[in-house]
């Protein structure tokens, strides 16, 4: 068995070993391994290719786009993902806007470990996909399987571009798989995580999970949720969201972050512009509630979705 | 909040160094037992979160918190408690806050070292390392607008967060307006596992002083007496008007980052040096040296600081949780523009 | 006549006059009077309360906070919009998380030169409102006209949360009118600018008069197009939007930001889910291209949306 | 692209220090020349957006361009047309970027001072104060790894500048790395109208190197002979190996911030310092006073300049601007991942 975390790992290695050019560099990553052990034994197994770095988010980030135009392939670790709002700028005005600028192409990856846990808090636990999708020039990736924590981090690192990788911390551990994936649907393609044709439900990382399980919840009813996981929130495969809502009629947008602006408004404005006669009922979508995200657990768990208030959104859209 | 016998008081702070120094001990050995109480309540799977301790850096953070006066601002971090005890934070704050208690000043919002009463003085940090530094700064320009002058803010550090942009921007920003700032740098050799060597070049972090033309400080973290007298010689000339000062004080970690964290890769050299002794057993034998306590009070105080912790610990332990169905989601104060709409259904 | 300009400076100096805690923080904005003069003379008529910052967006948002916490008022000018990605950190987790966190209210003011002028270039011409408004704990204007921009920012300085206040620069010298406003819609009401039965417009800030243009070139056809003006982002007035949806039944959002995510998004996501079945027709959208915004006016015209742009769509739209 | 009957060339860099100076004098005064055409044309209306000249900041930055060989690196700021030229920019990429011609290197997708050709080591600045110089960095550490030793990086920065916290950040990173950066602080004593008093608190910003563990070098900007022995010296120091210089020359700026400012504030009593000469012309004297060049040889430059410059100002006007109907509006290098569904309709 591999975890989502192992797989990371794995993916890192596999990278390091491949290709020259590829090297990490975040904060306590080396001989350490790392706040969450993305990288244990990989500065031993590899020397001087993972590289702790002062507390410099900013220059982390500019460091990673120089070296990535003269050749190289960084992958950068934030601490958390919360951290990289004071690498910011360096992220969407310097990375994001280099090859438009200049036709160099800047290839970095950005590894963000996002997403809540129980008690960590509006600090440790943020999930900043949409405000990096909202720029344009950066590709942002949110694997949720452990295969595609694998695969989709050796093509973050492999492509031209620069790559905010979203991993979830509440899948680390508790996701597992029997092996490494030896093929995997490349970057911007989705996935029917679950075939259905009462209801589709589209999200990504750890809410697929409790998507799943809600499916799992409604088919003791006799209702069949077809559950789509976006994997890159962008691109986002809209065909592949539309092809299934043709299907269905009827569509849940979920996720883990803020509804302002989300992946889900963005999700559920394709569908209305593009999929609006495919709808046999208004599309719902369901996100954390918009406050900064809640230490304890009591509050966190009802602060995000969950596998309970995804079936019970799921139940008043077949009711619709 | 405190009922020692002889509590130690922010209140009639005296000039006699016996006496301060008692009770700077005090505080630090309170700080000391409560963060045990809660490691051990992590290890019994009783705290969600983090937990850090201040194990060995409790002799420059109380000297902080004593420095400061009523009206003073305080922006402790992860290894303050002892600083936060000695300012004026209640022993249930940290209680219950560690424990989620929704009578806690967080509310169970936010927990363990994310705390604070803005309106006392006492910032809540965020995680952002060198963040707090700058709205201390904030503050003090309003004293200076609304005339209040005297006023002394002090921020903590580590030496990793001297790396971060923020430091630098709120130190300089302090240093041209001339605010009595009195930046706090614990260098404990590590930012979580990252040595010095990974984190600056420059021989001392009391260096960067003369870049900002502030006044700079060296102290011996793990001496209380020189953690008295460098903060309070800081926080004298802050107060006098000279502007911000720079104060470093050199010790070691005496834990983990967190109590996740067995810190095995602390160097043994490191730990063998003067550097890595603890600075409360330091104080305890300077108490008992210079015959400013014998060892039955020593005794009696490590008592009576048990009884505190485990009555604050109880008494967290009994407040109720938070409740999310009553609990209000609005992250604004006015709640008619809390963007309704846009809720989760 | 007074600009739209003029306007942003005189609702500062009647805060400034009317009370004594607000103050004025920003580079150049002293003797110097500011990038755009937005505080000229201000410094003069009162002294020691407009000052000039180093070049620090993280010290000065964050020194705002803490004199917030003391019962100040803090207006915070940043020289461009742009900029503000370096203050990003202290705006959405210290700033914004306050109250949330410890009941105790953050009335900061940021003002955001906001939005593209011909030649202004990557840098200089963002339009962040959607960044923000992603975040719980932050208040977005937007602010199309000049009345709005007198009004609006002195109920922003009024008020006790965080406001974002996305002033256009486009509209700064180019916008004109006859007299400050006596009386103003409240903030977080968006206003029918134009009144119309066959298809609404909802837009804001410089798009607004774009959208207007386009309107009285359908009305020369005998099209009468609704358009509505956001004026705050968020909170988003959804009853407003949706009332008028329900008269015309066909909705285009236009906004000038980058599509993914944006206004627009956030705007077509609230009509599809609230409003389903009040339309006739597939809602539609115009943004930006999704490429950072270029600096040659050629390419600055075909980047952004315009009049010429919007009434295609709105013919489009009309025709489905 | 340069057809001087003598063209100063970077090939064949010579220890003759006369020849040197006489190169760098002429590399000043066709970016002198250059930008008064750019600024001649800006108020005819012939140019978008802003126009941000150099002047008086020619020496330190022609000294900077010619000290970098081929294979280094380069940030230039907005006042470096001199340090460019030298360092290799052709003219033709400095008037196709400001008329916005397709044909220059940004496509008219930037403007003005926003150029560079990354491969050729020249690096396009973004607006952010202090951004470029941990790119800088990221390009020397890619070196390293590549194991191209003796590769130089130089950025530029302002006094203004030094207050980003990306400013702390990326020289604290190539100390830790030991990194040949120089980094090369125009202190014009101005942040646009804002002076040093209320920028840093330090008594001049050469003692920021000390706290970084960097070499420092103090420069006089207003002397092109010092500017030369100064960063010559600093790179040098940075090319054998000895990590960071950080290097502050002293001038003033005599032009506005950019041509739409009329620069009012600047203190008629800087401006009749020794600080406030100009370059260009202390460099014209030393040259006629050392017999390195006659007063004819000085007049037949500049006219060459002028033929250059207005050759170049021609070629730029008749290239094509772009054309936003076969414009690729994509922003990504993977055009298949192109988020398509999402452009504007
Ligand atoms: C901007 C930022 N980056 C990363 C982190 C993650 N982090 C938390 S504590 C820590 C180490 C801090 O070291 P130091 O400043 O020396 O303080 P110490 O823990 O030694 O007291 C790190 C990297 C953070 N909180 N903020
Ligand atoms: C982070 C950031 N904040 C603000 C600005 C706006 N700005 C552009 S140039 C400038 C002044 C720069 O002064 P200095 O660094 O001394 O350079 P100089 O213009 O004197 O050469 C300012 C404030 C910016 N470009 N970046
Ligand atoms: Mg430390
Ligand atoms: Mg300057």
């Amino acid at each position: 068995m591999i975890t989502y975390l192992e797989a990371i790992r794995e993916a890192q290695k596999k990278a390091l070993e491949s290709d020259p050019r590829v090297y990490i560099y975040g904060q306590d990553i080396a001989a350490f391994g790392g706040a969450f052990k993305a990288t244990k034994n990989l500065a031993a197994t590899f020397p001087g290719r993972v590289i702790d770095s002062p507390i410099s988010e900013d220059a982390m980030i500019g460091s990673a786009i120089g070296a990535a135009l003269q050749g190289m392939r960084p992958v950068i670790e934030m601490q958390f993902a919360d951290f990289s709002t004071v690498g910011f700028n360096q992220i969407v005005n310097q990375a994001a806007t280099m090859f438009w600028r200049t036709g160099e192409p800047c290839p970095i990856t950005i590894r963000l470990p996002s997403g809540g846990t129980p008690g960590s808090g509006p600090f440790h636990s943020q999930n900043l996909e949409a405000l990096y999708a909202h720029y344009p020039g950066l590709i942002i990736l949110t694997p949720a399987t452990v295969e595609d924590a694998y695969s989709m981090l050796l093509e973050a690192i492999a492509l031209n571009d620069p790559v905010i990788f979203c991993e979830h911390k509440y899948l680390y551990y508790h996701l597992k798989a029997e092996a490494l994936p030896s093929a995997a649907l490349p970057v911007g393609k989705a996935r029917i995580a679950r075939a259905g044709r009462d209801a589709t439900v589209v999200t990504y990382s750890a809410m697929l999970h409790e998507a799943l399980a809600a499916a799992e919840e409604l088919a003791a009813d006799g209702w069949e949720i077809e559950v789509i996981d976006l994997r890159s929130v962008k691109p986002l495969d809209t065909d592949t969201v539309l092809a299934s809502v043709a299907r269905t009629g009827r569509v849940l947008a979920v996720g883990e972050a803020w509804p302002w602006g989300g992946v889900t408004a963005e999700v559920l404005a394709r569908i209305a512009t593009d999929g609006f006669n495919l709808l046999d009922a208004p599309p719902m979508r369901l996100n954390s509630k918009d406050t900064p995200v809640p230490f304890h657990p009591n509050l966190w768990g009802t602060h995000r979705p969950t596998a309970s208030t995804i079936s019970n959104a799921l139940r008043d859209l077949l009711r619709l | 909040m405190l009922h020692l016998a002889e509590a130690p008081s922010r209140a009639g702070k005296t000039s006699d160094f016996p006496e301060t120094y008692r009770r700077a001990y005090r505080w630090m050995l309170l700080a000391r037992v409560a963060e045990e109480k809660i490691a051990s309540l992590f290890r019994g799977g009783r705290i969600t979160g983090g937990v850090f301790l201040g194990k060995g850096q409790e002799a420059i953070s109380v000297a902080t918190g004593l420095a400061l006066k009523q009206g003073d601002i305080f922006a402790p971090l992860i290894r303050d408690q002892a600083g936060r005890l000695a300012f004026g934070e209640s022993l249930h704050d940290f209680t219950l806050t560690y424990l989620g208690a929704r009578s806690g000043p967080m509310r169970g919002r936010d927990g363990n070292v994310h705390r604070g009463r803005p309106r006392e003085g006492l910032l809540p940090m965020i995680s952002h390392l060198g963040a707090m530094i700058s709205v201390v700064n904030g503050m003090l320009i309003a004293h200076r607008f609304n005339g209040k002058a005297g006023t002394v803010g002090a921020a903590s550090l580590g030496d990793g967060a001297t790396s971060t942009g923020a430091f630098h921007e709120s130190l300089n920003q302090a240093a041209v307006e001339k605010l009595p700032l009195v930046l706090v740098v614990t260098n404990n050799q590590y930012a979580y596992s990252t040595p010095n060597e990974r984190q600056f070049a420059c021989s001392d972090l009391v260096e960067k002083a003369i870049g900002y033309g502030v006044s700079g400080h060296s102290i011996d973290g793990t001496c209380l007496e020189d953690c008295m007298n460098g903060i309070g010689e800081a926080v004298r000339q802050a107060r006098a008007g000279h502007g911000p000062q720079l104060v470093v004080a050199s010790n070691l970690r005496l834990a983990g980052h967190g109590e996740h964290d067995d810190a095995h890769y602390v160097s043994t050299h490191l730990k063998n040096l003067p550097l890595g002794r603890d600075c409360l057993e330091n104080a305890q034998q300077k108490l008992l040296q210079n015959g400013w306590a014998e060892a039955p009070t020593l005794e009696l105080w490590a008592r009576e600081c048990a009884v505190q912790v485990d009555e604050a610990v109880a008494y967290a332990l009994r407040e109720p949780a938070p409740d999310p169905a009553t609990e209000d989601w609005c992250a604004i104060s006015h709640r008619h523009l809390a963007d309704g709409n846009n809720a989760a259904i």
